[in-house]
């Protein structure tokens, strides 16, 4: 089984933008609720793709905008143009 | 009545910090620039000594020649603590951002001068690497300086330098329309071009330096104070002639970053100077050394980019270096000696 | 092991070495099975202290705060220093006794202490 | 018109490593003279790769735009006397020991990080280390910003850089962050990036805030999110950094082994006061310090470790002996302060029925047995007005310098105590894992400035308590002794008396 990856996120419009752009992009992805934030777990790999989130958010909104609304993540980090990926190698 | 009686209990019990209290007055409600820089650094009763430099303490304010009885009195007339600077310079980087899509959205660099533009690139480029050890000496002041009030502003420079040298590397990649080749030439005349030699000895001779208030004089005070008004004055004045607006457009941030920082430079270099004698005769000194090799390291690039008009820009630029450093109470050479 | 250095023969001060205590050396004292005390104390004693002085005077200073230090009797008290048994003479300096700069005495008393 | 835009990837690396360059005018070791003398081989710096992208630009609208959140929710806590909406006065105390023992070292952070940007030969890993600096100084200005408003009304926290240096239970945070800046990089980077920001850091910072949000005090909560959003990069650079150093050569497994050994101990010693603040300083409980040290640490750190395991790393030595403490920990913790408040800067009280029913239940094993009957004892004291301080000063741990309380496991009667030899003298330790430490380098932990001892040698404004409170600058009276009593309860209970609803006022 692969080791779980997880990022955690503010409960802000753009974090939920985020976390839901994760769930539709991300079948195996379970998602959990905090106070105030939201955490979502996968196995192995989990992907933010940037007009996922964009067009829920209806601007552009670029991957890299994740440090806005990022609380805390397991896992290592790729960033690409239009992608923010957690995997473990 | 209840609301009366709710707002006298609630009567602060002290306006500040008690370090903050016996500098300024017990009275008085203190600055968020003053809570955030004054005396935060430890200064007493470190527990081990440095493995990579066990004669000095963790913190010790012997690591350079310059002598104060009080660390605290090099007061950024910016003001910045982290929050006050990084919106400023978020604020800059609008603009420049906003300059390189009006330049490039109307093709404004098609319209410079073809020959003007590869000027520009040959020398422009290369001083993003100038930059990046700009970078480095400002994290060593960061490092070993002495006191919260230096060290913050001196890590607020560093990241600016990391930007200037970002920001620079924009500038190329407009200047190569969107592809690397010019940064990628820059940096081979960086490391070839004999007339980049001599400024990049310098600059990787400042980085074996090991006091870090010679490092700011001889990076911040020399090298800045000397390479800015040339690029920023001096090279953008020839651009005229080429219609070279549009690429002064571009270097606009560094203009107003090179102003900016020396309202920090200039009081910085001013308290240490009226500290003491002493101080003083340091600081002339590394002025001499610093100032000879800095004109010499920039007359080659000078030439380059001005051709017979070099020489009269390095010697204007050392007369206002001199004009500046004279008011700050210290001496500086308007011409070297032959 | 060494300590990885820069240079070799890293050192730096040494800041508690006995001639730094002004003629008196460092005792810790811990009473067993009363950790409502919590931990050993700390006391700068010349080792010309007799062991009766710190029966007698330091150690109810210390632990008469406690209402079980009435009922104890120290002369039946089992005293251990730096992990041996130890039968203290209170007529005799402790430093003819083995106590030295840094030494822990441990004491268990009876009835309200634990052996 | 743009034809041949680059990748995030390829821009990225001309806007940082791209400015590099081989030097050739001064040589490489003198450039950067530190990086060879912990034995740690590198032979490929650019095999680092950048976790994140963020070029200044972006960092700069980032923070500038989270700076903007945070200081508009500082301006109203202060502009609507935000502190009138924290649980009890008694939450405080948890604020006074993070800005004494913890924004100090954010501060140094910010320091050693510069130095890492400035002394470590690889550019990305400079890079890297100068944004963990300056956001070092972002925590320790905004903290110093935040709790300023609660400096005006509550004590302990006017002098905090100053009793830093001195008080004796701040040495142990001191003490924590000297020894890894006095190390060398990249020991420094496996202390503080990899074993306390990575393994432990969770454990201080999620039950901080969240205890925070429960008490209400939302100007900790607000900086503290804020924070995590820094720290998350700070994590991952961590993680990274280990990773890097580990696969560059096989030879420096066991050295970075022993250090993580050796910061794992260190820093769980240090988080014992962060569980006696969740134990015993939050009004509203979160959840336990057993709870935290199962879910941050026995977690998370055992996916971690399985997975470093193919480096031939293995879970830090001693981690058995923690998960055994950990229902001692905060009680042994909590039982210094309350002996020694009389010479601290924060309150301690007697831990009122419903707390100890807390306790029993998150403690089964261990607290009703052991701890509760001491604190009854306390009580009946104080009801006495024998308020029980101890007239004695502590024998201190020399390597984590906490006052020797910790006790021996699978037997919690008898306090742990382990001495060393060294050059004549003997020097105490508190467990295996510090005396571990303490053996390993002799020469660097004889040298720990010591707070008992230095007020034995004279060295702390005078022979007795009240000249040494003043030389730590303590106002007695007010930021020390017992809540009950205090200044701070009486106006505690003062603006609770004003918020009392109209109609009760109206009857009496």
């Amino acid at each position: 089984m692969s080791r779980p990856v997880s990022i955690t996120l503010q409960s802000s419009q753009d974090g939920i933008a985020i976390a839901d752009a994760i769930m539709a992009d991300n079948p195996e992805a379970t998602r959990n609720a905090f106070p105030a934030m939201i955490k979502i777990d996968a196995p192995g790999r989990l992907t933010i793709k940037g007009d996922t989130v964009s067009e829920l958010l209806g601007r552009e909104w670029d991957p890299q905008e994740i440090h806005m609304s990022v609380v805390s993540l397991s896992g290592s980090v790729d960033e690409d143009d239009g992608s923010f990926t957690l995997f473990w190698r | 009545m209840n609301i009366d009686i709710q707002a006298e209990a609630i009567i602060p019990r002290r306006q500040t910090f008690s370090h903050i209290a016996r500098r300024f007055g017990v009275d008085k409600p203190a600055s968020r620039y003053e809570e955030a820089t004054f005396d935060v650094q430890p200064t007493a009763n470190f527990h081990y000594r440095p493995t990579y430099a066990p004669e000095f303490e963790l913190y010790d304010p012997r690591r350079t020649k310059i002598a104060m009885a009080d660390w605290y009195v090099f007061r950024d007339p910016r003001q910045f603590y982290y929050a006050t600077y990084n919106i400023n310079r978020a604020a800059m980087q609008q603009s420049f951002d906003d300059a390189v899509n009006f330049v490039e959205k109307r093709d404004l660099i098609g319209s410079v001068a073809r020959e003007w533009r590869d000027r520009v690139a040959g020398y422009l480029l290369p001083l993003r690497h100038v930059e990046w050890g700009a970078n480095m000496n400002c994290q060593l002041i960061a490092d070993w300086g002495y006191g919260t009030q230096i060290t913050s502003a001196a890590a607020f420079c560093g990241a600016d330098r990391l930007g200037l040298g970002q920001v620079i590397s924009r500038i190329g990649l407009v200047l190569g329309d969107g592809s690397d080749e010019e940064l990628v030439a820059a940096k081979q005349r960086w490391m070839e071009a004999a007339e980049w030699q001599p400024l990049r000895r310098l600059v990787e001779d400042m980085l074996v330096v090991r006091d870090w208030f010679e490092v700011y004089v001889a990076q911040l005070v020399v090298l800045d104070g000397l390479l800015y008004p040339l690029v920023t004055d001096a090279f953008d004045r020839a651009g005229a002639a080429h219609n070279g607006a549009p690429i002064a457009m571009l270097t606009g941030f560094l203009t107003d970053w090179y102003a900016d920082n020396s309202r920090w430079v200039d009081a910085v270099v001013k308290a240490a100077a009226a500290e003491s004698e002493g101080n003083r005769a340091v600081l002339n000194g590394w002025l001499d050394t610093w100032g000879a090799r800095a004109a010499d390291a920039l007359a080659p690039i000078a030439g380059q980019v001005l051709g017979d008009m070099g020489p009269a820009a390095i010697a204007e630029a050392r007369a206002q270096l001199s004009d500046r450093l004279q008011k700050l109470g210290l001496s500086f050479a308007k011409e070297l000696a032959a | 092991m060494a300590t990885a250095s820069l240079h070799p023969g890293y050192t730096g001060p040494v800041r508690d070495r006995i001639e730094n205590f002004h003629g008196a050396q460092l005792v810790y004292v811990h009473w067993e099975g009363h950790l409502n005390f919590c931990s050993a104390v700390t006391l700068p004693l010349p080792a010309s202290t007799p062991f009766g002085a710190l029966t007698a005077e330091i150690l109810p200073s210390i632990y008469g705060i406690d209402p079980d230090w009435a009922d104890v009797d120290l002369g039946s008290a089992r005293w251990m220093l730096d992990g041996a048994d130890w039968k203290p003479d209170g007529a005799r300096p402790i430093g003819d006794q083995g106590v030295g700069h840094k030494s822990l005495i441990r004491f268990w008393t009876s009835p309200t202490g634990q052996a | 018109m743009v034809a041949r835009k680059l990748s995030l990837k390829q821009k990225y690396g001309h806007f940082t490593r791209g400015m590099d360059w081989e030097p050739s005018y001064q040589a490489k070791e003198d450039i950067f003279p530190f990086a060879s003398y912990e034995g740690i081989k590198i032979h490929d710096w650019d095999a680092w790769e950048d976790p994140f992208k963020l070029t200044m630009d972006a960092y700069w609208k980032f923070q500038a735009e989270k700076e903007r959140k945070l200081y508009a929710v500082i301006d109203s806590m202060a502009q609507n006397n935000g502190q009138l909406g924290i649980t009890d006065a008694r939450y405080l105390n948890a604020v006074k020991l993070f800005i004494q023992g913890v924004t100090p070292l954010e501060y140094q952070a910010h320091r050693h990080f510069a130095h890492l940007a400035r002394h470590l030969p690889g550019a990305g890993l400079r890079v890297a280390a100068q944004m963990q600096s300056i956001d070092e100084l972002r925590h320790c200005q905004t903290q110093i910003h935040t709790i300023s408003h609660y400096n005006k009304f509550f004590d302990g926290i006017h002098d905090f850089a100053h009793m830093h240096d001195r008080l004796w239970y701040l040495s142990v945070p001191k003490s924590f962050f000297d020894d890894a800046t006095s190390a060398g990089p990249f020991e420094f980077l496996t202390a503080i990036s990899f074993s306390f920001e990575y393994v432990l850091t969770n454990l201080l910072f999620v039950p901080f805030m969240s205890g925070a949000a429960y008490n209400g005090d939302m100007a900790t909560v607000t900086f503290g999110f804020s924070a995590q959003s820094d720290e998350s990069r700070h994590m991952t650079l961590g993680l990274e950094a280990i990773r890097f150093i580990l696969e560059q050569d096989e030879a420096n497994v066991p050295i970075v082994q022993r250090w993580i050994d050796k910061w794992f101990w260190r820093g769980y010693r240090l988080l014992s006061l962060v569980g006696m603040m969740m134990d015993y300083m939050l009004p509203k409980k979160v959840m336990s310090w057993a709870e935290a040290w199962e879910s941050y640490y026995e977690e998370a750190g055992g996916a971690l470790f399985a997975d470093l395991a193919r480096y031939g790393i293995r879970e830090p030595k001693y981690a058995d002996v923690a998960k055994a403490e950990k229902g001692h920990l905060t009680h042994q913790a909590w039982t210094i302060f309350y002996n020694y408040t009389h010479a601290a800067a924060i309150h301690t009280w007697d831990v009122d029925d419903q707390h100890l029913a807390w306790l029993r239940e998150k403690y089964p094993e261990t607290f009703e047995q052991i701890y509760q009957p001491r604190y009854l004892k306390w009580r009946e004291q104080a009801a006495e007005g024998k308020r029980f301080y101890n007239n004695g000063l502590p024998q201190l741990c020399q390597v984590c310098q906490i006052p020797m309380v910790f006790t021996e496991v699978g037997d919690p009667d008898t306090i742990s105590f382990r001495v060393s030899e060294h050059e004549g003298d003997k020097y105490h330790t508190c467990s295996d894992g510090c005396r571990d430490i303490f053996d390993h380098e002799p020469v660097k932990y004889a040298q720990a400035w010591l707070p008992v001892h230095q007020i034995f040698q004279g060295n702390c404004g005078g022979a007795t308590l009240p000249e040494v409170l003043d030389w730590y600058h303590i106002n007695q009276g007010a930021d020390n002794m017992d809540y009950a009593g205090s200044p701070e309860e009486a106006q505690w209970d003062k603006w609770m008396e004003g918020r009392r609803p109209p109609l009760a006022v109206a009857a009496e």
